[in-house]
Formats: C-alpha cells, sequence, structure tokens
C-alpha cells in the first residue's frame, strides 16, 4: 500500500468514526467516562509509551516531531475522559482577589473588562464565569465592557452560563438593572483614560444599543470615581498593563486581574507594586478562584487534562536531557530529526 | 449551534491540525479560507471602525481629521509612478509620530518607574517600615538588586565583556535565563489549556463523548 | 524637496509629540495623532488589499499550481466584503452595527475565523512540546540554568510541585515547589524583567531619537544618495 | 382654572423643602446626642487649583479633626464630598484617619466645584464647612513634570552627545553582538543552496516602535541580498508595513547599484488577521523552504510556531523582539536571539556608521545612570529605614523625586 492509499484511509476512518458519534450525539448517547481502573490503565500505558520514547532516545536518534505531536495530542485527550478529581490549593494572589471582592458592601458596582477574543476562552472564560457569578451572589452590580472587539460576546456567553448555574437559578437578573453589558470601544488604553471622565461618551449606547440614559444601573455613573471595584480579563494588549497604567495609576481604581499564564509574569511586578489586589493567572488561577468560591466550572474540569500535558513537557524536556548526557553531549548538539 | 456550523467549525479545526502531520490539500484549503475570510474581515472592520466611525462621522466637528486623510491620499499615490514619492510623507509622520510617542512612554514606564521600584530597603519590605522583613524577603530583595544590576550591565555595549565586567555580565546573563526560564513555565501552561479549549469542542460541543 | 521634506515631517513630528507631554493644552494632540494614524491606516489598505486581489488573480489567471486555492481566497475575501460593508442579515440595516448578533458577517466570524483562530493558537500546544523535547537542552550554563528555572516554576503550577515537595516541614516552606515558584517569580525573575526593560526603555529612545533626528533613515529609501 | 390653584401650592412646596432638609438635620442631631460618638469636624478645608496640568485637577488640603489621634481616636476616616456647577453634593474619596490632602483630577476645564469633608466616627459623620467656588485652570508648563523633562534631557542629551562626539570622526568601541554578527553567513548560505530568505517584521503594524527597528534592520540586510543576489521575500500582516518594507528593500537595492533586481513581489500583504498570516507563513515556510529566516519585530504568541515550523524546514533562524513572554521560545528555536535592547540597537550597529555607533554608547550612559542611582539609591534606602539616618533619607527622597513620574 502506497503513502498516500493509507492516508485516505486514514480520513475515511476518522470520518466514519465522526459520523458514528455524531449520530449517536443526536440520538442522545451518554458521555464517555473512564472508571478509576480503566483510567489507572490508560495513565499507565502513557507512562510506558513515555519510557519507550526515552529508551528510544537514548539508543539512536531523536524521535520524529510528529510522533512527539501525536503524544501530546492523546496525552492531554484522554484525561478529559476519566473521571479523577485532583487537589487544588491557593496561591496568596488569588486569595486577595478573592477577599477584596468578599469585602465589598451588597449593591457596589463592579466593571468587568474583557480584554480578550475566543483562542483565549479557555482560561479566561471559567474565570469570567466564576467572577460574575460571585458578584451576583454577593448582589454586586456588574457592567461589562470590552476593549477587544469580540470581549463583550464572551461577557454574554458568561452572563448565559452563569444565570443557568445551579446556585442562582431561583433568582432573576435584570438587564439594565443587576447587570450591564457597555459592548466594545476602539482605541485601546485611550478609552480608558477618556473613560477617566465619562463613560457615556465612550459607549453612548450599550451592546445591544440601548442609550446609556435609558439604563437605571449606568446612568448615575459618571466616571471611575462611581465604580467600586473592575476587574480586567486579559490576554494581551490592550489590557491589564493598561488599566492599570491609566485606570489605577491615574484615577485610582481598585483592579483586579484575570490573566493568560503567558501574561501573568509581566504582571507580577504590578502585584508587587501594590496596583494590583489580586491576580488569577491561567488555567491553575481559575481552578483556584472556582475552588474558593466554591463555584465549580470548566477551570476545575481541564485542570487534570492540563497536569497531564505539564507532566508530558516535563517529561519530554528530562528525555532530552537524559538522552542528551547519555549518549555524549557532543553528537546530540548537531542532531537534527527526520 | 446547528448541524452545519458545528460541521463547518469542525472541518476547519480538524484541517489545521493536519498540518502537524505534513502541509496537505486540506490544510491548503483551511489556509485559503483564512486568508481570504480574514483579510476581508479586517477590511471591513477598519471601514467601519476607523474609516467611517472615527473620520467619516466626526469630520465636520474636527476638521483637523482631514489632515490623516490627506496623508492617506498621499498614501496612495503609491500607484502613479511619477509624483509616488509623496507617499513617503505619510510615511515619515508616521515614524514620526510613533518615535516621539512611544520615546517618552518608554522613558516614563521602563526607565523611570522601573528604576524608581528598585529602589528599596534590603532588610525591610517597604519604606520606612523598619527592620521587619523575613530571610525570604531579604533573600529576595538582595537578587533583585544584585540582579537588576547585573542584568544591565549584560547589557552594556560599549565595553567588551572582560574582567570584572565580563563576571558582572555574565551574572546578568543568568538572571536573564531564570527570566526566560519563569517565561517559558508560565507560558506552557496557557499553551496547553488553548488545546484542551480546542479538544473540548471536538469531542465534547461536536461529537458529544466529553460531558 | 524629495528628501527634506520627509524628514522634516518626521522631526516636527516626533519632537511636537516629546514636547506635548510637557505643555498641557496640548497634551492630547497624541489622541489626535492616534486618529491620523488609524485613517492613513485604511487608506493603505486599499494598497495592501489590492496587492492581495492581484497575487491571487495572478495565480488564478496563469493557471499556476494551485489556483484553486487562489480562488477560494478570492471568494472568501469578496463574500467577507459584500457581507460587511452591505451588512447583510443585520437587523437594523444598514444603521445597525456591524458585528451585531445574526447578521452574515457576525456568523461568518463565529463559526469559520473564530474556530481557525484558535485551532492555530493550540497548535503551540504541540510545538511547546517538540520545542521541549528537541530544544530545552542544558547545553552550557545558560541553558541549564534557564531549564531549572522553567522546571521549578512550571512544577509549582501544577499539583505536582506539592505533592513532590509537600513533605518538607512548614517552617521551611519556602523549599517547598509551588511557594519556591512563586518566590522565583517575585524575585529573580522580577529582576531579570526590570534589567530587560530599562535595557528596551534605553533600546527606544536611542532608536526614536535616531529616526526623529533623521540620524537613522533607511525607512526612507535615502541611504546612499 | 383649576391651574390657578395649583400654584400656591407649587410655591408652598418650594418653599418648604429648605426647611424639611433643616428638620432633617434637626433630628438627626438630637439623636446623636442621647447615645451616639461624635467626632469634631476637620477644619480649615481649603481648595486650590492645582498648577502645571490643563485645568483638570484640584488640590485640597485640611486640618484633620481634633478627635482624629493615634491610636485611638475617634475619627475613623474621612469622605469627601464635591458640588458639580451646582449641583448636588456627591461622595467622590474617602480616606483613613490622619489623611490632610487630597488631589482630585476628575474635574474639567469650565465646571465650578465646591467641597465639603465628613470626619467619620463609629456611628455618624460631622461635616466640615463647605469650600469656595472654584473653577480650575489652565497652565501652559507642567511643573510636576520637571523631573520627567530633566532625566530625558541628560539621557537624551548624552545620546546625542555621543552622536555629535562619532561624526566629528572620535571612534567608539563597540562589542560584537553574536546575531548580528552571523547575518552575513546565514545570507550568504542562501546563495549557496540557491535558496530564498524570508524576512518577518513582526505582526504589528508601523505604531509600534519594534517593527521600525525591523524596518531598519531590514534596510541593511537587504543591501547584503542584493549584493549577494539572493532572493528575499517577506509576507507581512499591515498594509503600512509593506508599503514601508517594499521603500526599505528598494531603496536598498538601489544604494547597491541593483535597481533592476528590485520587484514588489519580494513584499506582499497577507491578512491582518494574526493568526491567518501565520497559517500562510507556515504554508509559504514548508513549501518554499527557506535558507534563512530573520523575525524581527513584535512578536506574540505565533513566535513559537513560526521558530519552530523555520527549525523544521532546517533553516538558520535569527530571531529579536522587546516581548519578554516570547523570548524563551525564539532562543530555544532559533539559532540566534537579539534581546530586548539588542533588537533596537542592531540597526545602528549593523549600519556601521560611526554616529549610530554613538548613539548606543549614548544609551550606556543612561544603563550607567541607572546603575548608580540605583546602587546609591538601594543603599541609601536601607541605611535610612533600617537605622534612620538623616542623609541616607534625603538621598533617597532626592532619587524617588527626580525619577517619579507624575501623571
Amino acid at each position: 500500500m502506497s503513502t498516500k492509499v493509507k492516508e485516505i484511509l486514514a480520513v475515511v476512518a476518522i470520518t466514519i468514526f465522526c459520523l458514528v458519534f455524531y449520530i449517536g450525539k443526536i440520538n442522545g448517547w451518554e458521555t464517555i467516562e473512564f472508571s478509576f481502573t480503566v483510567s489507572m490503565i490508560v495513565i499507565s500505558l502513557l507512562v510506558l509509551s513515555l519510557v519507550w520514547i526515552l529508551i528510544l532516545t537514548i539508543k539512536g536518534n531523536l524521535i520524529e516531531r510528529r510522533i512527539v505531536f501525536l503524544f501530546v495530542g492523546i496525552a492531554v485527550t484522554l484525561p478529559l475522559f476519566m473521571g479523577i478529581s485532583q487537589k487544588i490549593s491557593s496561591s496568596p494572589e488569588v486569595v486577595s482577589l478573592y477577599e477584596s471582592v468578599d469585602a465589598l458592601p451588597a449593591g457596589s458596582k463592579v466593571l468587568i473588562s474583557f480584554d480578550y477574543d475566543p483562542p483565549s476562552a479557555p482560561e479566561l472564560q471559567p474565570m469570567a464565569e466564576a467572577f460574575i457569578q460571585l458578584c451576583f451572589e454577593k448582589n454586586l452590580k456588574v457592567i461589562t465592557m470590552g476593549l477587544w472587539p469580540q470581549g463583550p460576546q464572551q461577557a454574554n456567553l458568561a452572563f448565559e452560563k452563569v444565570f443557568s448555574s445551579e446556585k442562582l437559578k431561583g433568582r432573576k437578573f435584570e438587564y439594565g438593572v443587576d447587570y450591564v453589558n457597555l459592548g466594545f470601544q476602539t482605541g485601546n488604553e485611550f478609552v480608558v483614560q477618556r473613560m477617566g471622565s465619562s463613560f457615556k461618551s465612550m459607549f453612548p449606547t450599550d451592546y445591544v444599543g440601548n442609550a446609556y440614559n435609558d439604563l437605571p444601573l449606568v446612568k448615575n455613573i459618571k466616571n471611575f470615581s462611581n465604580i467600586d471595584y473592575c476587574f480586567n480579563l486579559s490576554a494581551g494588549f490592550p489590557g491589564t498593563v493598561e488599566w492599570i497604567q491609566i485606570g489605577v495609576d491615574r484615577f485610582g481604581v481598585l483592579l483586579g486581574a484575570g490573566n493568560t499564564a503567558v501574561q501573568a509574569p509581566q504582571i507580577y511586578p504590578y502585584l508587587n507594586a501594590g496596583q494590583l489586589t489580586g491576580l488569577l493567572g491561567g488555567m491553575n488561577g481559575a481552578a483556584e478562584f472556582e475552588k474558593l468560591t466554591e463555584i465549580p466550572g470548566k477551570g476545575t474540569k481541564f485542570m487534570l487534562s492540563q497536569s497531564f500535558s505539564h507532566m508530558v513537557v516535563i517529561a519530554f524536556v528530562l528525555i532530552g536531557n537524559v538522552a542528551f548526557f547519555m549518549s555524549g553531549r557532543k553528537s546530540m548538539l548537531e542532531g537534527n530529526e527526520e | 449551534m446547528d448541524h452545519f456550523s458545528l460541521w463547518l467549525a469542525a472541518f476547519l479545526t480538524l484541517g489545521i491540525i493536519s498540518f502537524l502531520y505534513k502541509d496537505n490539500p486540506w490544510y491548503k484549503l483551511t489556509e485559503a479560507i483564512f486568508i481570504g475570510i480574514s483579510a476581508g474581515y479586517w477590511v471591513v472592520t477598519l471601514y467601519w471602525d476607523n474609516f467611517y466611525g472615527k473620520f467619516w462621522v466626526n469630520k465636520g466637528e474636527e476638521p483637523t481629521l482631514w489632515i490623516g486623510a490627506f496623508f492617506g491620499f498621499l498614501m496612495l499615490l503609491r500607484l502613479i509612478p511619477k509624483v509616488g514619492w509623496l507617499s513617503r510623507w505619510p510615511l515619515a509622520f508616521i515614524v514620526g509620530a510613533t518615535s516621539g510617542l512611544w520615546l517618552m512612554n518608554y522613558f516614563a514606564s521602563n526607565i523611570m518607574v522601573q528604576v524608581q521600584a528598585t529602589i528599596m530597603p534590603l532588610f525591610s519590605t517597604g519604606y520606612g517600615t523598619g527592620f521587619d522583613a523575613d530571610f525570604a524577603t531579604i533573600v529576595a530583595n538582595f537578587v533583585i538588586f544584585f540582579g537588576t544590576l547585573t542584568g544591565l550591565v549584560y547589557f552594556f555595549f560599549s565595553k567588551e565583556h572582560k574582567g570584572a565586567f565580563g563576571v558582572g555580565a555574565k551574572i546578568g546573563i543568568f538572571f536573564l535565563m531564570i527570566t526566560f526560564g519563569a517565561s517559558f513555565g508560565y507560558t506552557v501552561m496557557s499553551r496547553m489549556s488553548l488545546l484542551i479549549g480546542r479538544i473540548d469542542f471536538l469531542f465534547g460541543d461536536w461529537l458529544g463523548m466529553i460531558q | 524637496m524629495k528628501r527634506e521634506i520627509p524628514l522634516f515631517i518626521t522631526f516636527f513630528v516626533g519632537t511636537l509629540l516629546i514636547i506635548a507631554v510637557f505643555i498641557p493644552p496640548i497634551e492630547n494632540i497624541e489622541k489626535t495623532f492616534t486618529l491620523f494614524f488609524d485613517i492613513i491606516a485604511v487608506f493603505a489598505f486599499f494598497l495592501g488589499g489590492g496587492n492581495l486581489i492581484r497575487v491571487h488573480v495572478h495565480k488564478l489567471v496563469n493557471g499556476k499550481k494551485d489556483w484553486v486555492y487562489s480562488l477560494v481566497t478570492l471568494g472568501g475575501f469578496a463574500l467577507m466584503l459584500i457581507a460587511g460593508l452591505f451588512k447583510i442579515g443585520n437587523d437594523g440595516g444598514i444603521a445597525a452595527s456591524v458585528t451585531a448578533e445574526g447578521s452574515w458577517f457576525q456568523e461568518i466570524f463565529n463559526y469559520v475565523i473564530n474556530p481557525l483562530q484558535s485551532t492555530m493558537y493550540a497548535l503551540l500546544a504541540f510545538f511547546v512540546a517538540s520545542a521541549s523535547y528537541r530544544a530545552f537542552r542544558a547545553k552550557n550554563k545558560e541553558a541549564t540554568i534557564l531549564l531549572i528555572a522553567a522546571f521549578i516554576i512550571l512544577l509549582g503550577r501544577t499539583p505536582f510541585g506539592m505533592m513532590l515537595t509537600g513533605w518538607i516541614p512548614d517552617s521551611f516552606s519556602i523549599f517547598q515547589i509551588p511557594n519556591l515558584a512563586i518566590w522565583i517569580m517575585n524575585s529573580a525573575n522580577l529582576a531579570g524583567q526590570r534589567a530587560i526593560m530599562i535595557g528596551i526603555g534605553l533600546g527606544v529612545v536611542s532608536m526614536s531619537l535616531r529616526l526623529i533626528l533623521g540620524v537613522e533613515r533607511t525607512y526612507l529609501g535615502e541611504e546612499g544618495k | 382654572m383649576k391651574n390657578i390653584f395649583s400654584i400656591p401650592i407649587l410655591v408652598c412646596l418650594v418653599i418648604s423643602i429648605p426647611f424639611s432638609i433643616f428638620a432633617q438635620e434637626k433630628q438627626s442631631d438630637s439623636l446623636i446626642e442621647t447615645s451616639k460618638v461624635i467626632a469634631e469636624p476637620a477644619t480649615s478645608l481649603i481648595v486650590s487649583d492645582y498648577k502645571y496640568d490643563n485645568g483638570n485637577s484640584l488640590k485640597l488640603n485640611w486640618v484633620p479633626s481634633i478627635d482624629d489621634q493615634l491610636p485611638a481616636g475617634k475619627v475613623t476616616g474621612y469622605e469627601l464630598f464635591r458640588s458639580v456647577n451646582g449641583g448636588g453634593f456627591e461622595r467622590i474619596a474617602e480616606f483613613p484617619p490622619q489623611k490632610n490632602s487630597f488631589q482630585d483630577d476628575k474635574v474639567e476645564i469650565g465646571s465650578s466645584y465646591v467641597y465639603y469633608i465628613d470626619a467619620l466616627s463609629k456611628d455618624t459623620a460631622t461635616s466640615s464647612a463647605k469650600t469656595e467656588l472654584i473653577n480650575p485652570e489652565r497652565e501652559w508648563f507642567n511643573a510636576g513634570k520637571i523631573p520627567l523633562l530633566i532625566m530625558a534631557l541628560i539621557i537624551a542629551g548624552s545620546i546625542f552627545y555621543f552622536i555629535e562626539t562619532a561624526r566629528r570622526g572620535k571612534t567608539l568601541f563597540v562589542r560584537k553582538i553574536a546575531g548580528l554578527e552571523a547575518i552575513d553567513d546565514a545570507i550568504g548560505r542562501a546563495t549557496e543552496m540557491g535558496r530564498p530568505i524570508l524576512f518577518i517584521p513582526g505582526i504589528q503594524d508601523m505604531d509600534d516602535v519594534q517593527t521600525l527597528a525591523g524596518l531598519t534592520i531590514l534596510g541593511r540586510v537587504s543591501k547584503v541580498i542584493a549584493d549577494y543576489d539572493t532572493r528575499i521575500f517577506m509576507p507581512v500582516s499591515r498594509s503600512l508595513v509593506m508599503t514601508a518594507g517594499r521603500e526599505t528593500i528598494k531603496a536598498a537595492y538601489q544604494s547597491a547599484g541593483r535597481p533592476d533586481a528590485y520587484s514588489d513581489d519580494m513584499v506582499n500583504y497577507i491578512t491582518d488577521e494574526q493568526f491567518g498570516y501565520v497559517a500562510a507563513v507556515d504554508g509559504i515556510m514548508v513549501r518554499e523552504k527557506p535558507a534563512t529566516v530573520f523575525l524581527l519585530g513584535a512578536f506574540f504568541a505565533e513566535s513559537l510556531i513560526l521558530a519552530e515550523t523555520g527549525n523544521s524546514i532546517g533553516a538558520i533562524q535569527i530571531a529579536g523582539t522587546a516581548r519578554p513572554a516570547q523570548l524563551p521560545f525564539f532562543i530555544a528555536a532559533c539559532d540566534f536571539t537579539l534581546i530586548g535592547e539588542e533588537l533596537f540597537a542592531a540597526s545602528a550597529y549593523l549600519s556601521g556608521e560611526p554616529k549610530q555607533m554613538g548613539s548606543l554608547k549614548g544609551q550606556d550612559v543612561g544603563k550607567a545612570i541607572a546603575l548608580i542611582v540605583i546602587l546609591i539609591g538601594v543603599i541609601a534606602a536601607t541605611f535610612s529605614t533600617a537605622w534612620d539616618i538623616a542623609f541616607m533619607t534625603s538621598i533617597y527622597d532626592f532619587f524617588t523625586t527626580i525619577f517619579s513620574v507624575s501623571k
């Protein structure tokens, strides 16, 4: 069989697999969850294959890039099927964020800026959901906006999710009174700056087109002095740094932030300098926050998969280095796979 | 999401992933769709947000905006070879504006603020608090102090990295490496969660295999 | 003329923006200039978009290899233009926001661009793994330090860190990996960041000055005259 | 006719408003007398225009209440109220005890303001007298930014000084930068292999100074490329960068004496969309198999995707960015990496012109100043905090003032 035929067969097999499960989904098949034993067997198989990769690497040359890819794919996918939970600790910056929100009196107005787009949603969306739910549980008023075009849409998704949660099911939240989505405005950090003098000038209408003054929650809000707390979910520029430089430094808002894990190291200096009340960094931060607020969500669910993927990366670094030292440092330096 | 959009999203998702195996027609098709649609997306966004929203709507109130439009027009003169050199004017404007803006911003936020932040007492948690730091904080303070100094030494251009200076630069590069290592450690985490998000889509939203 | 005027524009605009920082009545001039930039960018797009069309039409007409993909690209481009510029499917017609929910433009964004973006982004996970396997080697002292730092942070940000070092008594809790990771983030990492930031600050100041003063003028096509 | 009757009622109502307020105050006064803790109000509340701004801030000073003593005075804090253009009073800020000044930078020129301050005790609040009506004023020079100006002048001045010194013919030493030394070899390699060179100036527009840095390096690099007669290909994600890139390469080819070899096809716009661009560049890499890849500019998440794909096709890669988060990936996957400041220094270094080299020396003066200030500042802060040495305190104060950035 030529490679081409094999490739076509593989595509056909994948298509059939997907069709079967899709039809199954429509017909109401149950979701799959591995039992403890199966999970353990799967884990041991994964570990065994890592050992196999180690042996291969020590013996000869590097394994092919594509095998690494395949392995990562499997190691991230399988844990999503496992029914095991894991322990989650809490870091001080997460606790301080929680405490600063917890300390707000009922009725306080919280501004949440959604400065990210769907690619960063796996990390930031769980934070957004947990944070909004916490606000509603504490009877705080929530105002959302976005410095990124797709931000407000993420805010709406988060609201939907929160309203359908177990804890808040019985309660009614009225748009315009309990929460408002102001939408997106172009201008990056200048939006924050102009909001310092007037929210209305930046958001003459909200996301759905209501006039600013028709919304009871915000019509009396002139600028940051009427806002009790700001929370920023950021995946890059414009984001937390701009909120700190303008919102905190110029207008003195209380700011907490949720960041992608990539952003977080750059935010630590500001956290250290006391310009932030707290910080959620990456999926881990989301899971910790979910635990603190007792609002379990996707952050907690993805954690196992996340831990696996970290283990795989750590294992690959280790394998690479062990092989590097065992097979003589020189030869591997030039080593090029494929 | 209805059936069609789900399958479309899944088709495109798998098309991109197939690049990991090798360059193939599926990926090429996905790539072509991506380029065409996203370029169109940006034209429309630029048109409505920048041209319409920032210029057309406000041109009456703020006549200075016409200067911007004039520069923009000069840009288009590139298409006419004879007067194409005029398009350097808007370029010159942009370069001047970017330089001027970034010069002061970076001067303030990167130099002044960072230098000031590094001026701190070594045995205390803050200025004027007395001896109140624990051992870990004191060590951290010393590390920040020496790390920042030696890191700066590394960047010196007008001195060969030799002798005592060389030692400083060497220590400096160690600190830079720790920073990069830390960034790497943190970044890995983020990247993995993106993949988890996609896999959740494929096996959860699309195929309904996971909850 | 061809040469002096652009240099003067750069000098004038750059200097004006620097001075404006100290003169309250014109301190907002940067906003105006940013607006100019945005407007110029729109005009420039005629050149960029035009180029995109030219390249792909060229491939199509000459029947070059893979011309089908050029057709797809052009089709997608046209589809998006029509959907967005005429706001097809928007409830409020032409007056509504272009990204209003339910519009073709937004739907295409949600179901085409979105999964593509996210997946391309997610490919990073694979590349991170292959880079870890292949490139993060303790080749020398610097690389070793980078590795160790990365390792501690990685472990510290996952429950493995606690599992490995949870036995360390609380009085030495700083040596428990999660705490150590935070400590590194707030000390050595901070130091390196600051050195890099101060360096970048000086680099930007120096390069901006070179541009404003006209010492650096490659971008204007002035070199070698 | 009915309306006539309503007028006196309305008049009565209007007249009664102040009385009703008065009555309320009376009522609350009598309440306090019975059981609650009352604190004396703050006194001498004075508002003045904050000098050195565009009329957007006012300064407030007051003498804390006599009941505000530490550790255990009656006063638990203060609340500041403000009325704009004769409107109602709104709470705009609150402070801890012992605070005696505040700068309100949320005022607008053309409006008038009145303030009063409440001293809060456990149960109640007592108000100070109201301030006089004030209008913020506009100033023509921001004296609050004098430290910034001085420092900017010193550092920009030293860069300028060394540019001038070098222009006059003094040779200045600049150390070797590994990544830049390798450029010639990398281009030579592509020539030998008969493969193209790929140049990626980051994914940001011309309003990012990193893109400008990338383009200035492009100018130097493409001159060498023109000399070697190798193909260069530059896909970009912004139309403006496309225009500037073409201009730059064209000029380089001209100065290399080969204007005929230049073509607009060297630079192509792909799409503004970050990952759409990456998808296309990845495709270009695996199909065209460039021998050398330059990644110089502002990079975000795509850094590793590009660098790893480049690595997989066996290209020599020279990368540089000022984004710390992306640097480790470049270091891992590329052959040479320009770290932060080196990216900005690169074009000066590559130009070989004395005046450009001079600017690098000027940057070093800036670093030296930063080094010395940090060194002395930290020592002063340490001694001042630990042993309260007055001399050290004044040094500390001096440095922190000089390096403060006023808003």
